[in-house]
């Protein structure tokens, strides 16, 4: 059976109501200054371990759990986000999300660590263009200057009344992860936020 | 028993030249009101008293007038730190109110709301008691079920209350948005009549002034520094302005209750939070209702004045510093203009805090202490303006008689030990 | 054009308005021209315009009185469409083509208006006056209030409005923020910038300069001190690492420096583009503080003192230079000090006629003084201004020579007529955000002003806001004090140079012996008869009179003061009265200022719009609304909606003309009788991992979970440390170290909150991960006899799901091709199964089961029929049955509270003295005497239902339902004592006055009593 | 508004997070409250410091890490004079000074559940 992906378009199947794509900007600007949209299916696996089993696990899903906090680790299209001193989000493509599971469960670490996957509970969006930061400021309470929030930056925050885990791509490229339930709120708030500066949410990826 | 002594009305003011009349501001205003005399002297502290209010506040004040016009224990001082209503009485939002669901509230409460009913011509001081009506909002089936059962166990106390519906309210209240399409729609609202507002410095003036009258000495910036003890007796406290003998201390110290708690060596579960509110710029009437939303926690009334009074429920962390944190207003606004979308073309004129003691259950301690003749009156949380003359009677019925009354006894310390908790949370949301 | 600017000067050097623009607006109906750059004040002045609005108490006359935001008279209302803003100030206002003003507070208009009357008796007014009266009969005071309060209030709102414009909020961080665009705030900033750290500059005017916009026939560095403007502005906004900021007020300083500050964005402009907020809220982190926020003139207190065309002499001199407007002919300055002269040079050079200068001091000695002497202008030493007078205008005054040690004139009075009076008494520097941050405020007995005590690490006050006032000693302090600031953050951000400057550029200004004259109110002969017209807050009218007579009536505390006169309390907040009124009551109770103290001000610093704060956090983005994935479907099928916390769930499917009751009967029913779904996916999920997770699920839960067999569920109860439930859910073991736990929909959140709070701060040692899953499964619920059959016929392989698949246990299984984890539990008494599939098949799953189940009568149903067939079964839903005031023992659940575990949250406080009371109340049914008869919820049980009030009352139904299955009406109630009284006969009253209900009270299981139907 | 330096998220202002009170308070378990009068255990349950000055408390950044943690602060300035992980005690002299001087140090409930801390499971 299908999924039903005409639902999944961020995470809400109210969301259908919405004819994508749309198009928000002031008359006198050519092209929108932001896009927006969602990366589906992306796999996301919560996973929990502590220190000692750090490297082992890195090994096992072949992408480096981050040392650090608020930073991001990046190899070959996987995504180890730190969520906490012993939390991390692994962002996978879409599909291998299971097979990553087998592996981590089956593998003699498994009563020190846990491995949940969490696919379906956020939705990832995908927001990109010169205006990226000047929107987030709107809601986001943490220092987006480019000093502080580079590439491979990450941070859990607030972006207005949604809590998210926020990840800088590119300078004027960002990932917003929220829970799916959330995510109908996120987007009707950056369209709204986004009109000052002209914002486009299209499907496509 | 407390009401029947109340009924002989106030022994103040007997001597007719002291009180205060639409004839005597004409007199006055003859010699340029030059002759107008202090509301209250100011004392300093004697060396012994039959008895120690510690709290020049609304309740402080209430308790000592009582103390002097009905058990005529008139030897008393009034010790406050700063200046009179200087606390949460000068800090309010003034709403007045008996519709509590519990039973032992609803006593507490409509005792205070009786005699608020008589309080100006008691004391002789135009508290401007306002009965405007208070209306609490239901925003969600579960709220319309929670606001049914409150209202049956207030109608059946004997305390008025009526069930709105959307339509009613719009009546009631023209300028508000009854939209079902808005995030919390009103799907319903519950109207106590007789509840409403007062003016709060009034409150504590008028009180002050009596109790000065009936021979009590009121004792401003002069703050306790110790409590006296003889093993378990209290025989006095030493202040800023010296030592005073007594053997009946009373605190009524919102705000402080646990500093001075803790110079007795008692515990009191309480936490001091912030308390918000904000006043936006006079306008002439366009709100003739006090209105409440515990779902989207805020309140709002127009003062005499003009301004709209707007609050929500406390701070998250403990504090004394009479200030409070930023996300709190601006979340109260925002309910506020999504219900009265009038309020988009008005500024905030004030914001300001106060310190309220809040307890687990949400409810006061009226109580003795394990100290002979140490009295606490305190964790009124958010609610405590509306109770200043049930709470100073019956507070000054305990000091008097050295045990709680009726409507007292379960607002006991005790209650915490036994799990006899009156518990306002679920009932009360945003307590005011 | 009807209305020529009578008083714009011809010269072409203003600051601020641009002669070559002029610009067309109304005000009280009537066209005006000024110019781009004008204010409404200045643009209204241009035309000789003075009156402009009735004050709060007494409705006298009022004019124009200063040039910013210390207006007390200047308040109208500004027109845009279907809003109307009151209370704005001319003087902030900048005026655009088309604006529209209106006066405020008078009937029928300025000119001549009715409650002036007011004056006549204001006698009978004084301070408090309502405090003494209105309380007979007792009854009368909402008679009287409604009067008063229409007489109260000052600007009208339109009742039509809708908020049309859009406000924007914006979080920024900044490692200096320097509040204040004038010479020091501009230097301070300038300093900063060539570090390289991120500065923003705010300021309140649209054009940056301050007092220099004014006073700019000063040189800095030997070029005209506007010119040195012009190029620092032009630095500061080339540089990449300024933001400068301005028409946009820092209204607010809070904890850690977060600052808030109001932008005003489109407001000033006649077509605001669509595109762009009519103001943006700036919510700032700075590292460090600067506060060169200047200084505000003071009047002074005599009699008359508020009429129109007499203003503040730094204002005249604003006019003068910003704008070209002369707003007199015939002028008297009346001071304390040497500002005002500069003042009367400004107006002799546009060529204004000034009768003279009367100077409270004996013989003040200065360059400015003997400049102007040199000029022939007359100056009256050792004089006051004892009265002024005049009917809408000020007309003339009364002068004598006036001893300030002992107060009082010391000759005869002589007369003198003028049409604009220019009056100075002293700066107060603006403390007002160095005040909100608790800082302490010390007051100088030399320039008679309260100054910032400049104690803190995270903010500075500098300039004439420190109470600096001569401009080369101003530019040096803004210079030091930012050196030594950066100096201090450098090694956090590693700043490039960071050499201590210790000296700014220099200027001219001659302002140097700044010592006013005390002089808090000036005392005629009769003071009876003057004070009550020596105004002290204009705004509220509150006078000399009223301050004595509150000191007489014993109001001495600043504070009773302020609250018994209504003195500062203004839309103003005191911002021109504070100071004189607390001189006032020092000299009344012969104490001195400092020791009378000052009232703390409060956010903001100035007025500030609702509608900004409330920013986009209004309709549906007050509060995210969630939904879940098969909320399409119910919308499609035309189900109705009830909100629980946050999430929206299907209440009912009401079919064609189905009424509310009908639609609800008929699901139950149907659930009952042949299969019923429904959507169960809020419900609260989390995944239970670890070798300690049997062990913490032990502590959590009130029964045992350590022994729960892998692949078996179990129903739990949590309580708080109280002994109070808190949560309910079945949690299933899925591994020897594995279980997922779900909860109440609306406790999802506090349960894992609560959860981790246990095992991050009291059981450290416990190895257990949490992980909420709850929006990672979509959860479709289907009851009913023929559940099973519609299940396997979406099976793929044949199977008889019943088989191997006992109650309470779980399965990894596929159904529809879907990956499924199926529980085999029931909240409806029926053979229930709950199907759990990854969210993004939940719509998919949905779909498939309704369309399969249709030939077996499957039929969707909402939250409310769950309510009814869990209540058929005695179910209770915490939350309902439970306020947290519930105990399990009160559920008559003794059952389930472990008696062997040593040891569970909750435990001990089950073992108080009031806990196992015999009078508790404690959960029963009820059974209607008659049976169609529904119980509303939340009524109230009483044995007697003829007693007076207050009634003794048993406690209150908690659930109350027709169920269409027993053909009868039920409910759940706790009372007081309740399982001893099983068999009694309790009443319910009414509200609407009905006949009280009559019920017997049974035990709450009402169907299917042996639970048979669990096993179809 | 605060700002607050989470120790794993770092600064990050008030709003994301959550206040737990009093911190330091042993939880007795059932075993040795059972021994209690229900006046010791209600200092436990309900008797809560509530200092005009350093207060040392529990905080949770719910919006970030959900990570617990403890914090001294004063209740009148609200500056903030030590984070510390939560389940340690504070190393600042204030801090200290702080945890000593709360009457709790001497309560029943306190010492019994300490004893039991260390008694095995």
């Amino acid at each position: 059976m299908d999924e039903n992906t005409p639902h999944i378009a961020f995470g809400c199947a109210a969301f259908t109501d919405k004819k994508l794509p749309i198009l928000k900007k002031p008359e006198f600007l050519t092209a929108p200054q932001i896009e927006l949209s969602e990366i589906p299916h992306l796999g996301k696996l919560n996973i929990r371990c502590d220190s000692i089993n750090r490297d082992e696990v890195s090994k096992l899903i072949q992408c480096n759990l981050p040392a650090e906090p608020n930073y991001m680790s990046n190899k070959a299209g996987r995504f180890a986000v730190s969520l906490g001193p012993d939390e991390y989000l692994l962002l996978a493509e879409p599909g291998s999300e299971s097979q990553l599971e087998q592996i981590l469960r089956s593998s003699h670490l498994l009563e020190h660590i846990s491995v949940v996957n969490v696919s379906d509970a956020f939705c990832a969006i995908r927001l990109s263009g010169i205006k990226v930061r000047e929107l987030l400021s709107k809601g986001c309470p943490i220092d987006l200057h480019p000093n502080n929030f580079y590439s491979n930056r990450t941070a859990q925050c607030e972006l207005a009344l949604a809590n998210v885990i926020l990840i800088c791509l590119e300078d004027n490229e960002f990932v917003c992860i929220c829970r799916t339930s959330f995510a109908e709120y996120v987007l009707d708030w950056c369209i709204d936020a986004g009109q000052e500066y002209g914002i486009l949410i299209s499907k496509k990826i | 028993m407390a009401k029947s002594d109340l009924d002989r009305g106030s022994k103040a003011f007997a001597r007719r030249s002291k009180r205060y009349s639409i004839f005597s501001l004409a007199k006055h205003a003859g010699n340029y009101h030059q002759e107008w005399q202090q509301a209250w002297r100011h004392a300093e502290p004697k060396t012994t008293y039959d008895a120690v209010i510690i709290g020049g506040g609304g309740h402080g004040l209430a308790t000592a007038y009582y103390l002097a016009n009905i058990y005529g224990i008139t030897n008393i001082a009034v010790i406050e730190k700063g200046w009179l209503g200087g606390g949460n009485t000068g800090r309010n939002t003034t709403i007045i109110r008996s519709n509590y669901m519990w039973d032992e509230s609803a006593a507490i409460y409509e005792h205070a709301l009786k005699l608020w009913e008589g309080l100006s011509q008691d004391l002789n001081f135009n508290v401007m008691f306002s009965q405007r009506g208070v209306l609490t909002l239901s925003h969600s089936e579960h709220e319309l079920k929670e606001m049914s059962r409150r209202v049956h166990a207030i109608r059946l106390n004997g305390i008025d209350s009526d069930i709105l519906s959307p339509a009613a309210i719009k009546k009631l209240v023209p300028m508000i948005n009854i939209d079902p399409n808005i995030r919390y729609p009103v799907l319903g609202g519950f109207l106590q009549k007789r509840a409403g507002t007062a003016r709060h410095d009034a409150v504590a003036w008028g009180y002050a002034r009596a109790a000065d009258d009936l021979g009590v000495d009121i004792i401003q910036n002069c703050e306790v520094t110790g409590l006296r003890r003889n093993g378990n007796k209290i025989t006095g406290i030493e202040t800023t302005k010296g030592d005073i003998k007594t053997r009946k201390v009373g605190c009524v110290v919102a705000g402080h209750s646990s500093v001075l708690a803790d110079m007795a060596n008692i515990r009191l579960p309480i936490a001091s939070r912030p308390l918000q509110a904000i006043v936006s710029e006079p306008i002439k009437p366009v709100l003739d209702t006090v209105i409440m939303s515990n779902a989207v926690h805020m309140y709002i009334s127009q003062s005499d004045k003009g301004e709209m009074v707007l609050g929500a429920g406390v701070d998250k962390y403990n504090s004394y510093a009479q200030t409070g944190s930023w996300p709190v207003p601006e979340h109260m606004v925002a309910a506020a203009v999504d219900l009265f979308p009038f309020l988009s073309q008005l500024r905030m004129l004030r914001q300001w805090g106060g310190i309220v003691d809040t307890c687990p259950d949400a409810s006061p301690i009226i109580s003795k202490t394990e100290i002979k003749g140490l009295y606490f009156n305190c964790g009124w949380g958010t609610g405590g303006f509306k109770a200043t003359p049930g709470s100073g009677h019956v507070f000054a019925d305990l000091i008097a008689n050295d045990r709680p009354n009726t409507i007292a006894l379960p607002y006991s310390l005790k209650r915490f030990e036994t799990g006899y908790l009156i518990d306002e949370h679920g009932a009360a949301g945003v307590a005011h | 054009m009807r209305h020529t600017q009578s008083h714009r000067l011809g010269t072409n050097n203003a600051t601020v308005t641009d002669k070559q623009k002029s610009v067309h607006f109304r005000f009280d109906g009537k066209e005006y021209i000024g110019f781009e750059g004008d204010t409404l004040a200045s643009a209204l002045l241009a035309h000789g315009v003075h009156l402009i609005g009735r004050s709060f108490k007494y409705h006298r006359p009022r004019g124009i009185f200063g040039s910013g935001s210390e207006e007390p008279n200047a308040l109208i209302r500004v027109i845009k469409g279907a809003t109307a803003e009151p209370n704005l100030r001319a003087t902030q206002i900048e005026i655009y083509d088309g604006l529209i003003a209106e006066s405020q507070n008078r009937f029928p208009n300025l000119k001549f208006d009715l409650l002036s009357v007011n004056n006549l008796f204001s006698r009978f007014f004084p301070a408090g006056f309502y405090y003494k009266t209105f309380m007979w009969p007792s009854t009368f005071w909402m008679v009287y209030e409604k009067f008063i309060r229409r007489a109260a209030g000052l600007g009208k709102i339109s009742k039509r409005h809708l908020e049309q414009n859009r406000y924007e909020h914006k979080y920024a961080h900044c490692e200096l923020l320097v509040v204040g665009g004038g010479a020091a705030g501009l230097q301070a900033a300038v300093i900063a910038a060539q570090t390289g750290i991120r500065v923003i500059i705010a300021d309140e005017q649209h054009k940056f300069g301050g007092w220099l916009l004014t006073d700019n026939n000063f040189n800095i560095d030997e070029r005209p001190a506007i010119n040195w403007v012009h190029d620092t502005v032009k630095k500061l906004q080339s540089a990449p690492n300024v933001t400068c900021l301005n028409r946009t007020t820092v209204f607010a300083a809070m904890d850690d420096n977060f600052t808030i500050m109001a932008e005003r964005v489109t407001e000033h402009l006649a077509n605001q583009p669509a595109h762009l907020p009519k103001q943006r809220l700036w919510k700032i982190r700075a590292e460090k503080v600067i506060m060169a926020t200047g200084a505000i003139e003071r009047p002074l207190v005599f009699s008359g003192n508020d009429l129109p065309g007499i203003m503040l002499s730094s204002a005249i001199r604003s006019y003068i230079k910003r704008h070209e407007v002369l707003p007199g002919t015939r002028i008297i300055v009346f001071t304390n000090n040497d500002d005002a002269y500069f003042t009367a040079l400004a107006i002799y050079e546009a060529g204004g006629f000034i009768r003279c200068i009367i100077d409270l001091r004996k013989n003040p000695k200065s360059q400015i003084i003997t400049t102007i002497r040199k000029l022939g202008i007359e100056i009256k030493t050792g004089h006051a201004v004892i009265t002024a007078h005049g009917t809408r205008h000020i007309a003339s005054v009364d002068i004598a020579a006036y001893d300030c040690e002992i107060q009082a004139p010391i000759s005869d009075i002589s007369h003198m007529d003028c049409n604009l009076l220019a009056v100075s008494g002293g700066l107060n520097p603006v403390v007002h955000l160095h005040s909100q941050r608790k800082g302490k405020l010390i007051w100088d007995d030399r320039t008679l002003c309260y100054r910032p005590n400049n104690s803190s690490v995270q903010w500075v006050s500098v300039g004439s806001a420190n109470g600096t006032f001569q401009l080369t000693k101003v530019l040096n302090e803004a210079t030091k004090t930012t050196s030594i600031i950066i100096s201090k953050i450098a090694k956090h951000y590693k700043i490039s140079k960071t050499e201590e400057t210790i000296n700014g550029p220099k200027s001219d200004d001659s302002k140097q012996n700044w010592a006013p004259t005390p002089a808090w109110l000036i005392n005629s002969g009769q003071p009876h008869l003057s004070e009550k017209t020596a105004f002290v807050d204009f705004q509220n009218d509150s006078t000399a009179a009223d301050i004595k007579l509150a000191v007489r009536e014993g109001y001495h505390s600043v504070e009773h003061l302020k609250r018994y006169t209504t003195t500062g309390m203004a839309t103003d907040q005191g911002k021109t009265s504070n100071i004189n009124a607390i001189g006032i009551l020092a000299e009344s109770l012969n104490k001195s200022v400092a020791q009378t103290g000052i009232t703390t001000f409060r956010p903001p610093y100035t007025p500030t719009s609702l509608g900004l704060i409330a920013g986009r956090n209004i309709g549906s983005l007050f509060d995210p609304l969630r939904k879940t994935r098969m909320h399409g479907w119910h919308q499609s099928k035309g189900a109705k909606f009830e909100n629980v916390g946050q999430w929206i769930r299907a209440w009912y499917y009401p079919q064609e003309g189905e009424e509310f009751h009908q639609a609800v009967n008929r699901e139950v029913y149907a659930t009952r009788h042949y299969a019923g779904l429904i959507d169960a996916s809020t419900l609260g999920k989390i995944e239970v991992k670890g070798p300690d997770a049997g062990e913490f699920l032990n502590r959590v839960y009130t029964n045992n979970f350590a022994n729960l067999p892998i692949g078996k569920a179990r129903y739990g109860l949590m309580l708080k440390e109280d002994g109070m439930v808190f949560d309910d859910g079945v949690t299933t073991r899925l591994a020897e170290d594995h279980f997922f736990m779900t909860t109440t929909t609306g406790g999802a959140a506090a349960v894992l909150a609560w959860l981790e709070e246990l095992l991050q701060t009291e059981w450290q040692d416990l190895k257990v991960y949490l992980t909420s899953v709850t929006e990672q499964w979509s959860v479709a619920s289907i009851s009913g006899p023929n559940s099973s059959a519609i299940l396997e016929a979406c099976m793929s392989e044949d199977q008889n799901i019943t088989d191997d698949f006992p109650f309470m246990t779980m399965k990894n299984t596929f159904i529809a091709g879907i990956p499924s984890r199926i529980f085999r539990i029931s909240f409806t008494g029926e053979m229930a199964f709950e199907i759990n599939v990854p969210a993004r098949y939940g719509l998919a799953l949905w779909s498939h089961l309704m369309q399969v189940g249709k030939e077996y009568n499957l039929t969707a149903y909402g939250t409310e029929a769950m309510h009814v067939l869990r209540a058929e079964k005695g179910f209770i839903i915490v939350g309902q049955e439970t306020d947290g005031t519930v105990t399990p023992y009160d559920l008559g659940m003794d059952w389930i509270v472990s008696k062997k575990k040593s040891d569970f949250i909750g435990k001990r406080a089950l073992e108080r003295e009031s806990m196992n009371e015999p009078q508790r109340k404690q959960l029963v049914g009820l059974l209607t005497t008659d049976p169609q008869k529904v119980i509303p919820e939340g009524a109230h049980a009483v044995l007697n239902p003829n007693q007076d009030t207050p009634m003794e009352m048993l406690g209150h139904v908690s659930s109350s339902y027709y169920s269409p299955n027993l053909k009868h009406s039920i409910a759940m109630a706790l009372l007081k004592g309740g399982f001893n009284r099983k068999g009694q006969i309790v009443y319910i009253p009414m509200l609407n006055g009905e006949q009280p209900i009559k019920a017997k009270i049974v035990d709450p299981i009402f169907f299917d009593k042996k639970g048979d139907r669990l096993h179809g | 508004m605060l700002r607050i330096k989470c120790p794993f998220c770092g600064y990050r202002n008030e709003s994301e997070f959550s206040c737990g009170g009093e911190a330091h308070i042993a939880r007795p378990s059932a075993a040795v409250s059972d021994k209690l009068t229900d006046s010791t255990f209600s200092e436990y349950l309900f008797m809560r410091e509530n200092p005009k000055g350093v207060f040392l408390e529990r905080w949770c950044h719910t919006s970030g890490c959900r990570r617990w943690f403890n914090v001294a602060r004063d209740t009148v300035t609200h500056q903030i004079y030590e984070i510390y992980p939560a389940g340690k005690t504070p190393k600042t002299t204030i801090g200290k000074k702080a945890y000593q001087v709360n009457w709790r140090r001497k309560s029943k409930a306190e010492v019994a559940s300490k004893y039991l801390k260390r008694t095995p499971k």
